[in-house]
């Protein structure tokens, strides 16, 4: 099985095979060599082969959380929570390579969980830096701000302020 | 007492149906429409519903509250903390319906409630206060007359909330140039959350430390102050991780604070369980800062170190046993405590809710560590409260000892499905200043860095590498082959899964 | 000392992890084929496997276990208890390969491992034992020459095993008549639990309480004697329930008894962990019983009412540290401690093995309880080893309080797919003597009743029809329909649950 | 739905149907209100009108545990383990009404896990008194003496001393 595994800034190319009773699992061509089982719905214990080629002996206890892009999850691993996106191999095409999560595109900005837009920042055309606060957000009872991630300038604006938004609306576009 | 009503939800609740079931004592929870399937609503003898999700029309309603309460038939009212802990209406209303109001009297709530009234009681009892304004500056005060007052105070100030708590309507004011945008912010939060809108000022301590007293007071005049609790590591002024005792903090100390503490709330005529808040100078100097009149959220960490159930006591001075706790071993704390408030937030944007359903929950267990919760595997966090999902407490024989504890049962907490603030104490745990004790309330702000960065972001690879390792099995094995983002369900992928399957 | 292999698995297993884990000690597990997925695994930092499930294959292989330990790079070796924990050899073998065994010398665990030999040392520490054997009896000792011996020592009297513990190998034997039968059935069982058939007899002691000292001795002659554990409730010699400290015993009784406990290690230069037994009869006077070189597995309630962990004071102990503890706190209990051992066993069928799946877990939590476990909701109960699956502990203000949040913890303990003592330990929490700790050794074998029946089994009529309207309430909602066992799958039963899960 | 659920001793003819967002659980005639919510896989948290047909406000936490046979579970309520055997209605037929738990046929005695005979007690044809010791089976650690219900005499003996039984497996019968 071969598979496109995004994590961090960069994207891996990862096959999984079986030999015996152990998994042989190559990412960007190194191979390491585990013993695998399943010990709940999305929880493995896996015995990972040092470097040297002995016996897989460290131990690693996984567990994934699905997000809502089928394929995405949150890898629970040695007491860390790392997000990963699986795709089969070919599946991110070029544009997702190292340092690729910086983009050049426009930036959609969208809400991150359900809640009340309190303050809209911007307008339309107005030219924004790097963290400059967008769109303000209530949930929880917390006031979140929302940040461009790079300098552009503001294109749509698709909310006012008042009403409530859904999780992943659209808030407003950066380009 | 043999029936309690908790005016409250997620994991005070929780904590209270516990002391109360130790007790002997039935247990009636209330819930919201979204709390239906909460773990209070689970574990109590009754629930009974107060409205629709949003606080205002249920948790707020002191009208549905007592209505609940009357038809349960429940003899007292326990109201945890946030919500109406502080309300002196609520506590009144419990009386005038013949229940016991689980906390002090109304009159003590509405004196110490308001921050200037409880600056003017410490002030009655020889305790010193931060310099400040006397009287509250009401929502229309002019903006030129809050420049002028904060004139005399000087540069950098604290605007503050005469009911505020929790951070909420609190902003750290440099210059005059900010006063107004900050006099709007905090005013609008304070209204939203207080429902008052009224400010003071404080002169601003630099780099002080943030030290609270815990106080039991019963209906016969005995006010017993606890070992003090260390609360300097905050974020947005919210305490995010305390401990006890301070290593800041001697004995010498100790017993000059608690007994200050002691003093403000005998002045007031205080009962049931509060806290006295102070700064601590860099100099030893300390201040008071506020009472809350309730049981606080970092509770456990005294209970750890001095083995006092503060709820069991709170519920014992309601129904009116006297204090019978030995004053010189709640002074003397047995080793350390430390407790870290799991947030349904990410660290790693900002601290952003993450609210939704927790598809996983491995909690830790073993010597020394106690997980308070209102969380359970396929449960929902609400996006309309708090998002504290847990406090997590550690016990270890030396401070050293109670940190690599908590290094340990952060590691072993896994939340999956929504995003905490686990990573973020293991940010803080590792830090060299953190585990010298070399801190005080700017610690978060400067450790962390500029708003939208944040220290975690920089990953191990061979994390990263396991993870990668994780997810490629976890798709080569699973049973039930599902569709993947990049399009149509690939037959060649589900046949692998089912081959996989079968093995 | 960097790294630890763990020759054990299970809770215990679980728990030297956490020890090592919270002192910055990497960990190696070992595992038999059926524990691949166990607990212990899935926490170490390393596992390594030794064998197929039956113990005797692998966690009782002392070459496959030394290997293990030389080839993952482990300095040191903690044998948890049972399995290999009092085994002489295998101290001995760890010593030969530079591993630090983390327990005694090999010298003290021959010595005081046999029963008869450990009499002669508490003797000649001037602590009186129970009247019998001086020698040990072996397999070749005719029926006829016990008999006689049995004679000088009068009936009732206890048969035991030489190499005996945890109630194998032991027999009560109450006429000349019932000697030879039980003298097989002893024999037998101590052949095959420790591969020595050689027993010895005791003067039975009527109704006594079953006492006994924890105790750290380091490498530079100190031995601190801690406060009493109570372990008098035992079912089949097993202990089920324990609690510290013993009501039974006074101040100055407990000064005697742990200066009597210490005084026979001394005697026999003894290191690290272990406990002295007594047995305590209704006069107050008390006896020498045996001693367990070990860590024993009611540990966690002296770590509950003294602070102290004991785990990490073994490896402190093993690394050449001192003991610096305070000898006067260890003697003074802070408050009170209980312990259940939960079981996979039916207390409803005889306590008849339930090994199997755990389908559901819900463990508790709260203030004041310890779940000590090497269960996880997904995890297999494997037939090979001991059934005890968790040791429930629960703390207190006072010895009802510990009970009372016994009682809450265990109707919040939720094990779905095995049968657990749970129910069984409710009903001994509900006991009035018991609550008023009027209990001896006889406690279970006089309440429970005769063999066959059960307490449990008078059910209550509102809690069974509780169960009926849940499970009637599951069917009708589950939204996957199953085959009922009626016979072929009903249609109609699965429309309907297809039209609820719609819903 | 009508369903027929033996507990101790008797069996429950139940029915379940639904009004509005509540439940009407039917046992033996009389009636429960239940706002009943799955809260996992195998959990339901429940609401149950008291008698005086008030809101249902009682709380019972329940779960259940699938036993080897379908339809049987263990419920865990109220913090007691109560099994029950669930069928569709008509299906115990008339043999399992109240007491029927104790039964007058012969008796098969099967394993109740796996293990490994120890020893056999008895041989075909010796009359044996109830609860009198009929077979050792060792496991975990154990021996466990499986025990005669009543009165009876022993037909078959299935097993040998020596050998590893699978749970469920016939061991011997009396009659």
């Amino acid at each position: 099985m071969n598979l496109e595994i995004a994590v961090g800034n960069g994207v891996r190319a990862v096959s999984v095979t079986r030999k015996g009773a152990l998994l042989h699992v190559s990412v960007d061509g190194r191979t390491t060599v585990v013993d695998a089982r399943r010990v709940g719905e999305m929880e493995l214990s896996l015995l990972v082969a040092p470097d040297d080629g002995s016996a897989p002996v460290r131990g690693v206890d996984a567990s994934l959380a699905a997000q809502r892009t089928s394929g995405d999850f949150d890898v629970h691993v040695a007491g860390r929570t790392i997000p990963v996106q699986v795709r089969l191999a070919g599946s991110f095409g070029r544009q997702k390579t190292a340092g690729a999560a910086q983009g050049t595109g426009p930036q959609r900005i969208t809400a991150p969980m359900p809640g009340k837009i309190v303050r809209v920042l911007v307008k339309p055309g107005d030219e924004v830096k790097a963290r400059q606060g967008l769109v303000v957000v209530e949930a929880m009872k917390m006031e979140n701000e929302l940040r461009a991630a790079r300098d552009g300038r503001v294109r749509d604006v698709a909310v006012t302020e008042g009403p409530s938004v859904d999780a992943g609306a659209l808030l407003l576009v950066v380009e | 007492m043999k029936k309690i009503l908790i005016a409250n939800r997620g994991e005070i609740a929780v904590r209270v149906i516990r002391a109360c079931r130790d007790m002997g004592i039935a247990t009636v929870a209330i819930y919201s429409e979204c709390d239906r399937a909460a773990l209070h609503v689970r574990l109590a003898d009754e629930a009974w519903p107060v409205g629709p999700s949003a606080p205002r029309e249920s948790y707020l309603r002191i009208d549905a509250i007592i209505d609940a309460a009357k038809k349960s038939g429940a003899d007292a009212v326990h109201p945890g903390y946030g919500f109406l802990a502080e309300n002196e209406d609520f506590a009144a209303a419990c009386r005038d319906a013949g229940l016991v109001f689980i906390g002090p009297s109304p009159e003590a709530i509405t004196l110490m409630g308001s921050k200037t009234a409880a600056r003017q009681a410490a002030i009655k009892a020889g305790v010193p206060v931060v310099p400040g304004t006397e009287e509250p500056l009401s929502e229309q005060t002019s903006d030129a007359d809050v420049l002028k007052v904060a004139e005399g105070i000087g540069y950098p100030l604290m605007l503050k909330a005469v009911a505020g708590g929790g951070g909420k309507g609190m902003r750290m004011v440099s210059s005059p140039a900010e006063l107004p945008a900050s006099l709007r912010a905090a005013r609008s939060e304070a209204q939203s959350a207080f429902g008052d809108g009224a400010v003071y000022l404080e002169r601003r301590i630099l780099a002080p430390r943030h030290i609270e007293v815990q106080l039991l007071g019963d209906h016969y005049g005995t006010v017993l102050p606890f070992v003090e609790r260390e609360c300097s590591i905050q974020r947005r002024h919210q305490k995010v991780i305390e401990e006890s005792p301070s290593l800041s903090v001697s004995p010498e100390l100790r017993r000059r604070m608690t007994a200050a503490a002691a003093a403000v709330a005998k002045t007031v005529g205080y009962t049931n369980a509060g806290t006295i808040e102070f700064l601590l100078d860099s100099d030893g100097s300390f201040y008071f800062l506020e009472m809350n009149t309730r049981l606080q959220v970092e509770h456990p960490i005294t209970e750890m170190v001095t083995g006092v159930d503060l709820v069991q006591w709170q519920i014992r001075i309601a129904r009116g046993e006297p204090l019978t706790l030995d004053p010189e071993s709640l002074l003397t704390p047995k080793a350390h405590a430390i407790e870290c408030r799991i947030y349904a937030e990410d660290p790693e944007t900002g601290f952003m809710p993450s609210p939704g359903r927790i598809q996983g929950l491995r909690v830790p267990h073993g010597p020394g560590v106690r997980d308070d919760s209102g969380a359970y595997e396929g449960g929902e966090v609400p996006i309309f409260y708090d998002p504290m999902i847990s406090k997590l407490i550690t016990w270890g024989e030396t401070r050293d000892h109670a940190i690599a504890r908590m290094r340990r049962a952060l590691a072993e907490y896994q939340v999956r499905g929504i995003r905490t603030t686990i990573p973020f104490f293991q940010w803080i745990l590792e830090d060299e200043d953190f585990k010298a004790a070399r801190f005080d309330t700017t610690f978060i702000d400067r450790k962390w860095g500029a708003p939208g960065s944040s220290p975690l972001q920089s990953r191990d690879p061979a994390h990263e590498e396991l993870a990668v390792i994780a997810a490629a099995i976890h798709m080569f094995t699973r049973s039930i082959a599902t569709t993947v983002a990049a399009g149509e369900p690939v037959s060649i992928w589900k046949q692998a899964g089912r081959a996989e399957a079968r093995r």
